[in-house]
């Protein structure tokens, strides 16, 4: 593997639990609890789990919109966990992220235009009339018209606003772009055109994706690893192939097996998952899938599997496989 | 085949705009059968949710206005029945289930009351006789330790649990219809597996009809015995599921159907896409609402606006061209 | 519940030591003082000023004259007024009882009639009811209170003589339970004016706010009447900000009920703040700033408790 | 926008301001119910409400002398013509009766023996003694030694006979005394603090009434002393009650719920009106306090006495109490009311000329420059002019005079602020350059004037008086110095004549009117006697009673 852009190693953001009554601590949320991976350039890594696995915490800690409580996360090669902010500034450029509603992080009193130049103006790498090319040129890009930059927010639809996201987030061709459910917001015929985009600009640009999802059909669709998170961790690893056509945590199979399948009658024998995730408050000791596994052993409410490396890349975290 | 338990006659919903009405779904025609999932499918903005709420006369008035031929339920047609008498069916012999389990229960209120309260209105049970009743409701719908679970107040539930609870309010009077909208949209896709196969499991048990209505296709593929596609507040195809999936006769069902990215070995390069977007409410063309996004369309497409037109195995499309016939 | 009170009463003391330390430094650093009411009068010297400074302590650095009061406060000791030496505390409660008992009714009255028009008006959205209401709260709130507490007098009492045009009793009535209700009816019904206005703006977006909620839709689903909808859903739900507004709007009632003592002659708490004021009389006006502080963190605290009594989320978390 | 349109604005705003008073009393309005009079008692309502009942401590002036008056005694009073007469004094002590020695530095009181505090123990010396020197313990908050500071020795002859050496000859001594109630010895001198007594607010006197009750914020009730050395009150109940807006408590006077309406009076403007309302009187109430315009000499542009002569002449003084006051106040041209027995009645009104004006100043050299304004020696006649700001009568008064004294090329600037402000060391460090101000004489009512117009007053000067206009002339330092020595009051009249007639022409401060009052009393109410003597409405409560 070249050189990876960002690498992430033993990384644990935890919160605080507050009572609301009297705001005291009483516990800890331990969103992301040791998190290891790794993206290469121009690579795609998929990062899916359920609510509370902590797949968007992590995407939050890398660019230290939350700060990390362990750990430590390089990127291009430089250790950025504890940068100070002003050091921060400009490698935020270098590093974007697009979020699922762009809706809330679109200012409703700026035109699309104003929007777009304020990456520029903020990291002072353009103005006048060759601000208002590179404005047309993200627009063009992301397959706006060039009208676009007069209007607001609010005129335009999802799947456009989110192609603005998409375009404030190329501003300053960055090297990676951390996707949180870009495309969970919007319809599916819409979907598709977003995530083509994504592809598009991907192979044009030798962009490197992060993307959060849920949605594995998107996942499958967009990524070229994917790393499946339960409870702040990562159960399973690998290239999308091995993970989809041949996963080995018990998880990853209930996952893939509640998929629906727009197939009538090709429903797929379902791995009976009873319950619910457990609160990340208070995660069950051993493996923290053990009481929904199907296959759980004694072992597993005891002793916390370690990632096992199956070869190719593919890595588990499960008694059933190796140590 | 199974008489009709519920059939809407060219229901249509408007909303008063300044300078006139807007006609957010118009001419919606479609019957529900004992025991049988129809699934309502489409996009946002395409007027399911709304035909739904207008089915149970749960539209708030003004600003929408509901319009129909007729909406007849158990041999009574709903627009002539009284707020009261519409009251008294509600819950009992009609129910419904939404989307947001989070938000869809009161939160100061115990669960257990709250799957009573039905059972109190409509089968005038003791608060005693209810709240047993409610427990077996609990059970029946999967929560573990149901007459704890009783006391317990919606947040200390889980999004399942709560959707399961709002299930059990539903089914309590044993309804001959259950409205479902986007019931597991919310959920996580392991819950929402669990939730698809107790709907399954309670509609083989009660004989309940549903309208299941969702934007998601694999949903309904897995689900429903039939569907119905809306698109721009109009019914655009409808059919026995395994058909309408196998061949879709309108454009917007296949675009749809393949737009839909796929768990496969080897990945397309590109999603088939649907060009451009779902036209407003009230600046819908002249002709076929579909046709500026149709690959197919012709003049006679933009020009005239088809209706719901018979086709082969009990199906009906509203197309000028249709596919694979 | 009790160690919570206990936190809470014991987290507003900073609070109130922050506060005293503020209104102490922003009355000593307003111009002016106690003993300007003196320095005008040709027949008072400067020496008498300096004289007079030195009895009432007024020459001592103001954090020594801070220390000394938070000291006397500390042991239960709210100081003695500048004129006259009487005990603050005694002087604060003789006027208490009239405050608490105008307010008191007035707030009872207006948030009785105010919730009653608030929730009809939110239910009947845009009916003539509401369009009265919403007009009737603009005209109350527009008017000062104190051009009601005339027309008032002026109707009730000048012209048709009903009612008595201030006061808290007859002259030689006091304790005279149905005079003090003769007397209560026109302050109460010129402050409850205002405030059934506000609170019925109040309950009725509160309402409005609570019915669009998805669970208020379920409760139509489930074919529960209007009436148990509205008891049993809407208005727990609808209760809980109007509380907490209670709570953050003690304070301004407060304001209000000056103005309104001061027109109708009511004994009360705020002429004795308007009076101290002019006099820059500090001992009554810190002890009455404590007071208020106290009043309204109890009053948030009372709001804190009704809540958490009401929502689960709060009490369970 | 023109000077006069400025004038006409703020007209217009008084009457928005007043918006409620009109609707609330319309003139001619039936007040049939509640008539019928309680013999019984006299209700007096007020604004404002006392505090404290203590002789030594009081504050508020006109308030706090109704407890006082009800419950105490002074040695001596002053009557409505200005007079003394004896109270707790079997006589007024005078050099006629030998009662003040030839030089002046003696005084001699003879007590009233029948004397009897209402707890029963007999009033005596010893009371007057420790009164006297409660005033002069440091630890007790008395307001002022006013006066007292005069005594070299205090002495008690005997039980009725005490004996006082003065310092210097000082004839207004006599309103020290006037004006301090005796408190009693034998219950106060146990006091470990009489400032925080308990006293103070139940107290024990001599007075014509007893405190019966008092109800916080409301009233006060009291009792008929029957024992009352100048015989027992004709009225058994004598109730004190305070109603904070004066609006509202002229209402009540109106319906009759109370008797006697004092200290803030009918608002100017309802004086017509209330003249009107059937079974009532209204009295026009001299007050100690005259309204001046004040000149600070220590400014350039008013140094010269011309100068302050012709603003004084510019300004229409009439129009300003005809169109501001209703007409109510009378005019006056010295620091004392027309009514007092030393005004100076051959005084000549120059205002309203402001064509003499303009000449004065063009002979005193301020010419008018370039931009209108008149200027000398690069100085321009120019300034500004301060008062209690929010006070609309006041800021209308001033209006009037800016567009006076614009149109002799004099320009004025309102800068209002407020009293504590404008009061403070604005004032007594003489750093304002003209106020309007309404004060009163120094002590007293005495014509004495020395605290505002010697030149040995002037604090900025190390003075410690109260002549914040900085008026040095020696003439006048003479005059006031004999003023106050003279014995026979024709002789002083003589005295502060002249005084009144110099201020006249050299206006240090102009005059504009003399305060006054409009008390509003039933009909059938006997025995009130008004009084510009004092700013006590309830000056001789022992004498009221019904007819």
């Amino acid at each position: 593997m070249a050189e990876p852009l960002l690498e992430v190693a033993g990384l644990k953001t935890h919160f605080p639990v507050l009572s609301k009554l009297l705001r005291r601590r009483v516990g800890t949320v331990k969103a992301v609890d040791g998190v290891d991976f790794a993206v290469a350039p121009g690579e795609v890594l998929g990062i899916v789990g359920e609510s509370g696995s902590g797949k968007t915490t992590v995407g939050k800690s890398i660019l230290r919109l939350i700060q990390p409580t362990e750990g430590s996360i390089s990127f291009e090669g430089r250790d950025i966990t504890n940068l100070p902010a002003a050091e921060m500034m400009p490698l935020r450029a270098r590093m974007q992220i697009v979020f699922q509603d762009p809706m809330s992080s679109l200012n409703p009193r700026m035109t699309i235009g104003r929007i777009l130049a304020a990456p520029f103006e903020i990291h002072g790498v353009a103005k006048g009339q060759e601000l208002q090319d590179r404005v047309a040129g993200l627009l063009g890009l992301v397959g706006l018209p060039e009208d676009a930059a007069q209007r607001y927010p609010h005129e335009f639809s999802g799947g456009q606003r989110q192609r603005v996201g998409i375009a404030r987030a190329l501003a300053l061709r960055p090297s990676l772009i951390i996707g949180d459910e870009p495309v969970s917001a919007l319809d599916v015929s819409i979907q598709a055109q977003i995530l083509n985009l994504l592809k598009r600009l991907q192979g044009e640009l030798g962009l490197t994706y992060i993307l959060i999802s849920h949605n594995l059909g998107v996942v499958s669709h967009i990524c070229d690893r994917v790393a499946v998170m339960y409870l702040g961790r990562v159960v399973e690893s690998g290239p999308r192939e091995a993970l989809f056509f041949n996963p080995k945590h018990p998880y990853t199979e209930a996952l893939l097996a509640a998929v629906p399948m727009p197939e009538p009658g090709m429903r797929r024998a379902r791995v009976p998952l009873g319950g619910d995730v457990p609160s990340p408050a208070n995660p069950p000791p051993g493996c923290a899938f053990h009481p929904r596994c199907p296959r759980a052993m004694a072992r597993c409410a005891i002793e916390a599997p370690v990632p096992t490396q199956l070869g190719d890349g593919h890595v588990v975290a499960c008694h059933l496989h190796g140590g | 085949m199974a008489e009709a338990v519920l059939r809407a006659e060219k229901l249509g919903v408007a909303f008063r705009i300044p300078g006139g009405r807007t006609k957010a779904v118009d001419g919606v025609t479609f019957e529900l059968r004992h025991g049988e999932t129809l699934g309502l499918v489409g996009e946002s903005g395409s007027g399911k949710t709304l035909t739904s709420l207008a089915l149970m006369r749960l539209l708030e008035s003004p600003p929408a206005e509901l319009s129909a031929d007729s909406i007849v339920f158990e041999g009574r047609d709903l627009l002539g029945l009284s707020e009261a008498e519409m009251a008294d069916l509600r819950g009992a012999r009609l129910s419904m289930i939404f989307q947001e389990p989070m938000t869809s229960l009161n939160p100061l209120m115990t669960v257990g009351r709250q799957i009573d309260e039905p059972l109190v209105r409509h089968l005038g049970l003791s608060a005693a006789e209810a709240r047993a009743r409610s427990e077996a409701l609990l059970a029946r719908v999967g929560i573990p330790r149901p007459s704890e679970a009783a006391q317990r107040y919606p947040h200390q539930l889980s999004g399942g649990m709560r959707q399961r609870v709002m299930i059990a309010i539903a089914l309590a009077c044993r309804p001959s219809v259950l409205v479902a909208d986007e019931p597991t949209t919310a959920l996580d896709v392991t819950i929402q597996a669990q939730i698809l196969d107790l709907l399954r499991e309670l509609q083989d048990e009660l004989g309940t009809a549903i309208l299941l209505i969702t934007h998601d296709l694999a949903v309904i593929a897995e689900t429903a015995h039939r569907v119905a596609v809306m698109y721009a507040g109009r019914i655009v195809e409808t059919g026995p599921v395994a058909a309408l999936f196998a061949t879709p006769l309108h454009p917007y069902t296949e675009g749809l159907l393949r737009s839909i990215p796929r768990i496969t070995r080897i990945r397309e390069a590109e999603l088939p896409e649907i060009p451009g977007m779902v036209p407003a409410p009230g600046q819908l063309p002249a002709g076929c609402a579909f046709a500026p996004r149709c690959a197919f369309a012709d003049a006679a497409c933009h020009a005239e606006r088809p209706t719901l037109m018979p086709a082969e195995g009990g199906r009906e499309v509203a197309c000028w061209k249709p596919r694979h016939g | 519940m009790l160690p919570y009170i206990g936190r809470r009463l014991l987290q507003s003391v900073p609070l109130l030591v922050g506060v005293s330390i503020i209104a102490f430094a922003l009355m000593h650093l307003a111009p002016g003082g106690p003993l300007a009411v003196y320095t005008l009068n040709p027949t008072i010297t400067n020496q008498d000023i300096e004289r007079i400074r030195i009895v009432l302590g007024l020459d001592q650095p103001v954090h020594v004259q801070y220390f000394k009061w938070a000291l006397g406060m500390f042991s239960g000791n709210w100081g003695n007024t500048f004129f006259g030496g009487r005990p603050v505390l005694d002087v604060i409660l003789e006027r208490m009882p009239a405050t608490f008992l105008l307010m008191g009714s007035a707030l009872s009255l207006a948030i009785l009639i105010g919730c009653t028009i608030g929730v009809l008006g939110a239910i009947r959205r845009y009916s003539v009811f509401d369009m009265l209401a919403t007009s009737g709260a603009m005209i109350a709130l527009s008017f000062p209170t104190f051009w009601f507490g005339l027309m008032a007098i002026y109707f009730f009492a000048v012209k048709l003589g009903w009612l008595p045009s201030g006061g808290m009793n007859e002259l030689g009535e006091e304790g005279n339970l149905l005079d003090t209700l003769r007397h209560l009816i026109l302050p109460v019904m010129v402050l409850a004016l205002v405030i059934t206005a506000i609170w019925s703006r109040y309950t009725r977006s509160a309402f409005l706010e609570v019915m669009h909620q998805d669970y208020m839709r379920t409760a139509k689903a489930k074919g529960l009447h209007a009436r148990q909808r509205l008891l049993s859903h809407a208005l727990p739900n609808a209760l809980k900000p109007l509380i907490a507004l209670l709570g953050i709007e003690l304070p301004a009632l407060f304001s209000g009920a000056l103005v309104t003592e001061t027109i109708f002659g009511w004994p009360g708490m705020g002429r004795l703040f308007v009076d101290a004021l002019t006099m820059k009389e500090y001992p009554i006006l810190m002890g009455m700033i404590m007071f208020t502080a106290l009043f309204v963190i109890a009053g948030n605290l009372i709001a804190d408790i009704l809540i958490a009594a009401l929502d689960p989320r709060v009490r369970l978390s | 926008m023109s000077a006069s349109s400025g004038f006409r604005l703020s007209r217009r705003g008084v009457i928005a301001g007043g918006l409620a008073a009109p609707l609330v009393l319309p003139s001619g309005i039936r007040t049939g119910h509640a008539q019928s009079i309680n013999k019984d008692r006299i209700i007096l309502g007020m604004t404002q409400e006392p505090v404290q009942f203590n002789p030594l401590l009081w504050v508020n002036a006109g308030t706090e002398n109704i407890p006082e008056v009800c419950m105490f005694d002074a040695l001596w009073d002053v009557d409505e013509n200005g007079t003394f007469f004896p109270n707790l004094a079997a006589k007024m002590p005078t050099k006629e009766n030998g009662g003040i020695s030839p030089d002046g530095l003696i005084w001699k009181v003879e007590l009233r023996s029948d004397v009897k505090w209402t707890d029963g123990q007999k009033f005596t010396a010893k009371d007057v003694e420790f009164t006297y020197q409660s005033i002069m313990n440091p630890g007790i908050a008395i307001r002022s030694r006013s006066g007292f500071d005069l005594i070299k020795n205090f002495k008690v002859v005997d039980d009725t006979h005490i004996e006082m050496e003065l310092s210097k000859p000082f004839i207004p001594f006599a309103w020290a005394w006037q004006n301090m109630h005796i408190v009693p010895h034998h219950l106060l001198s146990k006091e470990a603090d009489i400032n925080k007594s308990a006293w103070n607010a139940m107290p024990v006197g001599t007075g014509p009434f007893l405190l019966k009750q008092r109800v916080a914020g409301s009233h006060m009730i009291y009792e008929r002393n029957p024992n009352y050395h100048r015989g027992a009150p004709k009225v058994r109940q004598f109730i004190h009650k305070f109603v904070p807006d004066q609006t509202v408590l002229y209402g009540q006077i109106k319906t009759g719920e109370i008797d006697y309406m004092g200290l803030s009076g009918v608002p100017n403007d309802r004086w017509t009106e209330a003249r009107a309302i059937p079974d009532r009187v209204l009295m026009s109430v001299p007050q100690p306090w005259v309204q001046f315009i004040y000149f600070n000499c220590g400014k350039p542009q008013f140094k010269d006495a011309r100068v302050r002569k012709a603003l004084t002449m510019a300004c229409e003084m009439q129009k300003s109490i005809d169109d501001v006051y209703y007409g109510t106040t009378p005019r006056t041209l010295s620091y004392l009311q027309p009514t007092h027995w030393a005004y100076n009645n051959k005084l000549k009104d120059y205002t309203n000329d402001p064509t003499g004006a303009a000449k004065l100043l063009d002979e005193a050299g301020w010419k008018i420059g370039a931009d209108g304004i008149r200027e000398k020696d690069g100085v321009k006649l120019k300034f500004s002019c301060s008062t209690t700001a929010g006070v609309p009568a006041r800021q209308n008064t001033q209006a009037l005079f800016q567009q006076n004294w614009k149109k002799i090329g004099v320009e004025m600037e309102i800068k209002n602020m407020p009293a504590s402000v404008v009061w403070g060391e604005y004032t007594t460090k003489s750093q304002f350059d003209t106020l309007l101000v309404a004060w009163e004489p120094t002590v007293g009512m005495d014509p004495d004037y020395t605290a505002r117009c010697h030149s040995k007053q002037i604090p900025v000067k190390g003075g410690v008086g109260s002549n914040y206009v900085q008026y040095e002339n020696a003439e006048v330092d003479r005059l006031l110095e004999l003023g106050v020595t003279q014995g026979n009051p024709e002789d002083r009249k003589v005295t502060y004549g002249r005084i009144q007639e110099i201020l006249n022409e050299e206006v240090p401060f102009a005059a504009q009117l003399g305060t006054v009052q409009g008390n509003l009393a039933k009909k059938q109410m006997t025995g009130i006697k008004t009084s510009g003597y004092t700013v006590n409405c309830a000056w001789n409560i022992h004498e009221w009673g019904w007819a």
